[in-house]
């Protein structure tokens, strides 16, 4: 088995699909002949055509508007938006249109996008290129939004995300695009969406999180774990919708949840997971929820995003808050 | 300084307002077409019925049978001249007053009504399955049409979409956009401004500085045509040349039509809050009907006992339409869960349960 | 003093501003001829001249990047969406640009910019004439978003929030625009931003909401105190950033909470709330917080409307179960 | 069919690639300020500085000293070109490889690195107060240039906004709206479209099918000419054309420059891997400086000791804002959250609290 990033994963996936799948086509700014500003589609263009890997112009919003388009005629457009900072000209098309085809015309019209988009900072980006703002895209009805923690949940992922007959949101985390190579067997298997993946187990208190995050929370649980703290680790992997279960049941059994994402805390998905756990699992809490988050405040650039993304001190001292 | 580029606009029209031909058009030089009567009668029924439900469904809206409702006043020729252009394969985005295109091709009224009358089977169009459904948010829908044209490039298939659009929405960017992308892959796809000259309050002149609005497909190296739309005859004709043209690879093209809206933005509009009466009855000398009426009555394809008979089966149909509006049951509120994804996540059907019961308890307080 | 409706309450604080600062305009569609489709604008052309009340091409976007441009460079614009359903393609200039300006320049240049736009729905509008989506907003850091829920606090915020130096999303509740009359002292008092209102106190159970659904949770606290059941009614009024301390302090009185809005439940602003009140008032929780919402799918037609906006036996329920 | 309208897009260029006039071309009908050596030689040190400049900020980058970095290699008859024909008062609405420009009007070297390092304080100009920031969004700038204007107009003042754009970047909807709002409310504004024929990997013929984008100017009836981007002189002349039209009311100008992109796209990019070498290097011998240079040493107001003198002084220059660049502190966590609003929320203030707390217990860990 080879053994990949998760970028390279990425890749793995795309090509799998449209050797099996001649309707999955891929579009975005770059993503051709480059093979995308961060090689994600790699190769592709050489593999399968100008005609199903297409450079298009500059233009988010037309992106997202001819997948639309696409989808409603019989493709299955794969479309990459180059950072998450500039995804925003998409979202009427988004919110407006690719969720609500099927619902408005009563199935007549459907809308199976994958939209990838790198996902988060810690790499010393330019201004923008930071950005984590899931939390408004899980407030759309109609989409769901995912995001991989490891080459193998990512190749897995974005083969049920191409499947999946409805759009998904495909977040990338940057910040583990060449983190770690794992074995990733290229056998075309999708991993199941709309459930958390559990990391760790543990017994004194859950953390909940998603991509680049997950590293970070695991690094605390390994140095929580040495002063006899035992943490578990959930994945969120589907960030919308929620696998509600899950998590309350990890709750039930650690009576302590510690929530920890990159993007700015005022009502990110963090806060839906909070507000989860005090409808339905509030009986089940030993002590306060804690949020480790960005700040309510813009993502700085480089010289100080080291200050504002969460990290391993951060998270071990909400674990111990929750504890004492 | 040297010519870098240069550029025209043409403009098509046949009928004068009073329906005749124009010096220097005679039979040898009209559209095939319009050389068929019988072809010129379908289009002729076809604006008296749309014209019949138009006045229908502002009344019902009136009485407070309807919601409110955009009415097409003005726009028959343009609407169905572009829509007997059209190959029934090939796939229309609509915005939202396009009701002589859409009877024409198969979309029932009562499913009109429906759509305005407040419940989404008005889009589950029976008969035209591949036709993207009403489109409010402005201009969105041009990306659906070049989304739609890459897929019959991508796959071969010699079929075009036809984008409809307003004066008001080429201010979008989003049909900048369509149109450049359309430009740069040669797609199959047509963009049609139905110019009536309005958009809710705001006048052309305070639309654009632009001349005409075809030369807004400059922008994005597309041939462009203007047109009256009000002649149904130049309509048509401009809309085949330009289908033909995508369907055979040589590119897109915007066409630009030239009419007036005759009625009030919708029904929950006063245009006489912001518009000229003047105005107004000027527009109504260079309306569609009566022109291409005349036309048909010159040429001896129509007379009165005719146009009688017609709009009495007009009236017929569509008051079986309202029949079956009203007749249509108030769908279960589990419709608004159902349809959302293909796949429904446990959150939605934990949802879809909680409003099951709010609503039959709501209904069991109703009953009490 | 004259009595005013929501709507006309509007109309006066707009031209309060202009008349007493030359620098507020007021742009958007339909705004100047026609007093816009709400009239909210209604006679300030007239008044104000067309170089003041200005009638924009239909470009949602381009009126929010003229905002940016024109607040950069000294006015204060007052901007209207025509509904809140086509502000989507104004939040690229909204993230990116206004709700940053002030920050990326270090105070250089600032954005003291109101869009102002129709919120919710109840009122049989056609298709995406009944949008609330304020939660995507107060993700987004440097933007306060504000909605009024009475004709005097629709005046006085709004001047508050023609003043104040940064960025305002001014939602204002269709549903209640022409609800009911009152008196309304037209002397440019503005109202303070930050805080909630309390629009009825009591102690068995607090219920958060703002905009139009203030009105059904005040007739749902009339119905419950007939059933012996005292409710605090919480006018968040300022959705962001949320007056925390205003909400602990009802739920350390009343021990449980109920959170009443019109859009969809996930990653809401109810989510927020009931984060806030788990990290900082848990012990103060005797039960389950409850949250009564649009439901988890796309606003339907109006054949359906009622089926989705929270009614008053939505929310007496949730306050029974609160109390259960 | 008639023609509705017409259209054509002028092309001005003085130098050809030599630095010889073009035919044609004589003292009488130089633009003013190219009569005047002294104008010609304050534009001339001013793209040595700039490339001097780009060169050093490229190895700083190279050296991990400076983050990713968007290199003007090329670009620099267009960028101080038209930086000299505005005015201080004059806004400018840039997007982020404009360092001509933004030298020439007093953005301190200093600034751009602090910006590229990633500090905040780089878009703090100590000099061009009123100017807008960095912009990466692309095309969103177009807009603010247009409510800069909007902003003069209103007030009256007789000051123009120059939004610079690249040739990708007219594929946005936003800069469509931007002209089509300009042009309908004749704002004093020039959108200068710097086309450099790549937009990171996509040719200029992927991005649009339009023979000019000079033309997208059309479609907002706007006035709309090109120029050779590398002609300094051509482009002044033009720029100062432009902004004279709108400084007196005659309205928006789309000026298409047209210059070629020498370097990488970024510091971060490879453009080897979708861009000939061939073609690059045919760009070199239309490249603005050596062309510039040839025409001053022809009319002997240049000469190889001065060149020399001035490499020196421009290789010190840069050298002073390296060493304050490096001698920048970074700045407090709470900067991070002072800026954010001018009355700071309790809920912001208590997380600058927080974040103070953690900065301070890693930089005491870091110590420990
Ligand atoms: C994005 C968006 N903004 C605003 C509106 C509200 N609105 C509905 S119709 C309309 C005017 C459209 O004018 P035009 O494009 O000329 O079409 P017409 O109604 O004249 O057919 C406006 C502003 C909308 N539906 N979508
Ligand atoms: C809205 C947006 N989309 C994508 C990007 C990423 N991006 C940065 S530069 C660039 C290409 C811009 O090309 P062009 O406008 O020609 O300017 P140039 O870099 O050639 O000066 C892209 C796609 C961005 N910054 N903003
Ligand atoms: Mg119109
Ligand atoms: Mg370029």
């Amino acid at each position: 088995m080879p053994k990949v990033t998760l970028v390279e994963a990425v890749t793995l996936a795309h090509a799998w699909e449209m050797s099996h799948d001649p309707s999955v086509v891929v579009l975005g700014e770059d993503v051709g002949k480059n093979g995308g500003v961060f090689r994600a589609t790699q190769g592709l263009q050489e593999k399968f055509g100008a005609q199903r890997v297409i450079d298009t112009p500059l233009a988010e919003g037309m992106i997202a508007g001819l997948c639309v388009g696409m989808a409603a005629q019989g493709l299955k457009p794969v479309a990459e938006i180059q950072f998450m900072g500039f995804i925003y000209p998409a979202i009427d098309q988004i919110v407006n249109h690719m969720t609500r085809l099927r619902n408005r015309t009563r199935g007549r019209l459907t809308c199976p996008v994958v939209i990838r988009t790198p996902h988060g900072g810690g790499i010393h980006s330019p201004e923008h290129h930071s950005e984590s703002v899931e939390s408004m895209f899980c407030h759309m009805p109609g989409l769901r939004v995912v995001c991989p923690s490891s080459p193998a949940r990512a190749y897995g992922l974005l083969l049920a995300a191409i499947r999946e007959p409805d759009p998904v949101l495909f977040l990338e985390p940057v910040r583990i695009y060449r983190y770690a190579k794992q074995e990733v067997e290229d056998n075309g298997e999708a991993l199941p969406l709309d459930v958390c993946y559990v990391l760790r187990e543990g017994t004194d208190c859950s953390i909940v999180t998603w991509g680049a995050m997950t590293v970070e929370c695991l690094k605390a649980a390994t140095e929580l774990q040495a002063q006899n703290i035992s943490v578990e680790v959930i994945d969120l992997a589907t960030i919308s919708p929620i696998d509600a279960d899950t998590i309350l049941e990890s709750v039930a059994k650690t009576g302590r949840l510690v929530i920890v994402h990159e993007a700015a805390r005022n009502v990110g998905v963090g806060a839906e997971i909070a507000a989860i756990v005090a409808e339905h699992g509030l009986y089940d809490l030993e002590a306060p929820i804690q949020r480790v988050t960005g700040y309510d405040t813009i993502v700085p650039l480089a010289r100080l995003e080291h200050d504002y993304v969460p990290n391993v001190a951060r998270i071990v001292d909400a674990v111990h808050k929750t504890l004492s | 300084m040297s010519t870098a580029a240069e550029f025209n606009i043409q403009y098509c029209q046949y009928l004068d307002p009073e329906g005749k031909l124009l010096p220097g058009v005679n039979a040898g030089t009209l559209p095939n077409f319009a050389r068929d009567p019988q072809e010129l009668l379908k289009m002729y029924r076809m604006i008296t019925l749309v014209r019949t439900f138009d006045t229908k469904a502002v009344n019902l809206q009136r009485t407070g049978k309807l919601g409110t409702y955009p009415s097409a006043l003005g726009h028959e020729a343009a609407h169905v001249g572009a829509a007997a252009a059209l190959r029934p394969e090939d796939v229309i985005a609509p915005v939202y007053r396009e009701i002589g295109t859409q009877i024409w091709r198969g979309v029932r009224m009562v499913e009109i009504l429906r759509y305005w009358g407040g419940d989404e089977t008005g889009n589950d169009f029976v008969n035209t399955r591949h036709d993207f459904p009403w489109c409010v948010p402005i201009a969105t829908q041009t990306l659906h049409a070049a989304g739609a044209a890459f897929a019959f490039k991508i796959r071969n298939e010699p079929r075009c979409a036809l984008a409809y659009i307003g004066d008001g929405g080429t201010s979008e960017g989003a049909f900048y956009e369509a149109m450049n992308v359309a430009g740069v892959q040669k797609l199959p796809v047509v963009f049609y401004i139905v110019n009536n000259r309005w958009a809710i309050s705001v006048p052309l002149e305070q639309q654009t500085a632009a001349q005409t609005l075809a030369q807004k497909g400059i922008a994005a190296g597309m041939h462009s045509v203007q047109v009256d739309g009000n002649d149904i005859i130049a309509v048509r004709a401009v809309m085949e040349e330009a289908l033909q043209r995508a369907r055979t690879g040589e590119g897109p093209t915007v066409v630009e039509a030239l009419t007036y809206r005759l009625s009030d933005h919708t029904t929950a509009d006063d245009a006489s809050r912001y518009r000229n009466a003047d105005e107004v009855q000027q527009h109504w000398h260079l309306e569609p009907m009566k022109r291409f009426r005349n036309y048909l009555v010159n040429m001896k394809a129509w007379d009165e006992a005719q146009e009688q008979k017609l709009k009495d089966e007009c009236a017929l149909q569509v008051e079986e339409a309202v029949k079956d509006y009203f007749a249509t049951p108030t769908a279960p509120v589990t419709a608004m869960f159902d349809n959302l994804f293909a796949n429904m996540p446990k959150r939605v059907a934990e949802q879809r349960d909680e409003a099951v019961h709010f609503s039959m308890m709501h209904k069991a307080e109703s009953h009490a």
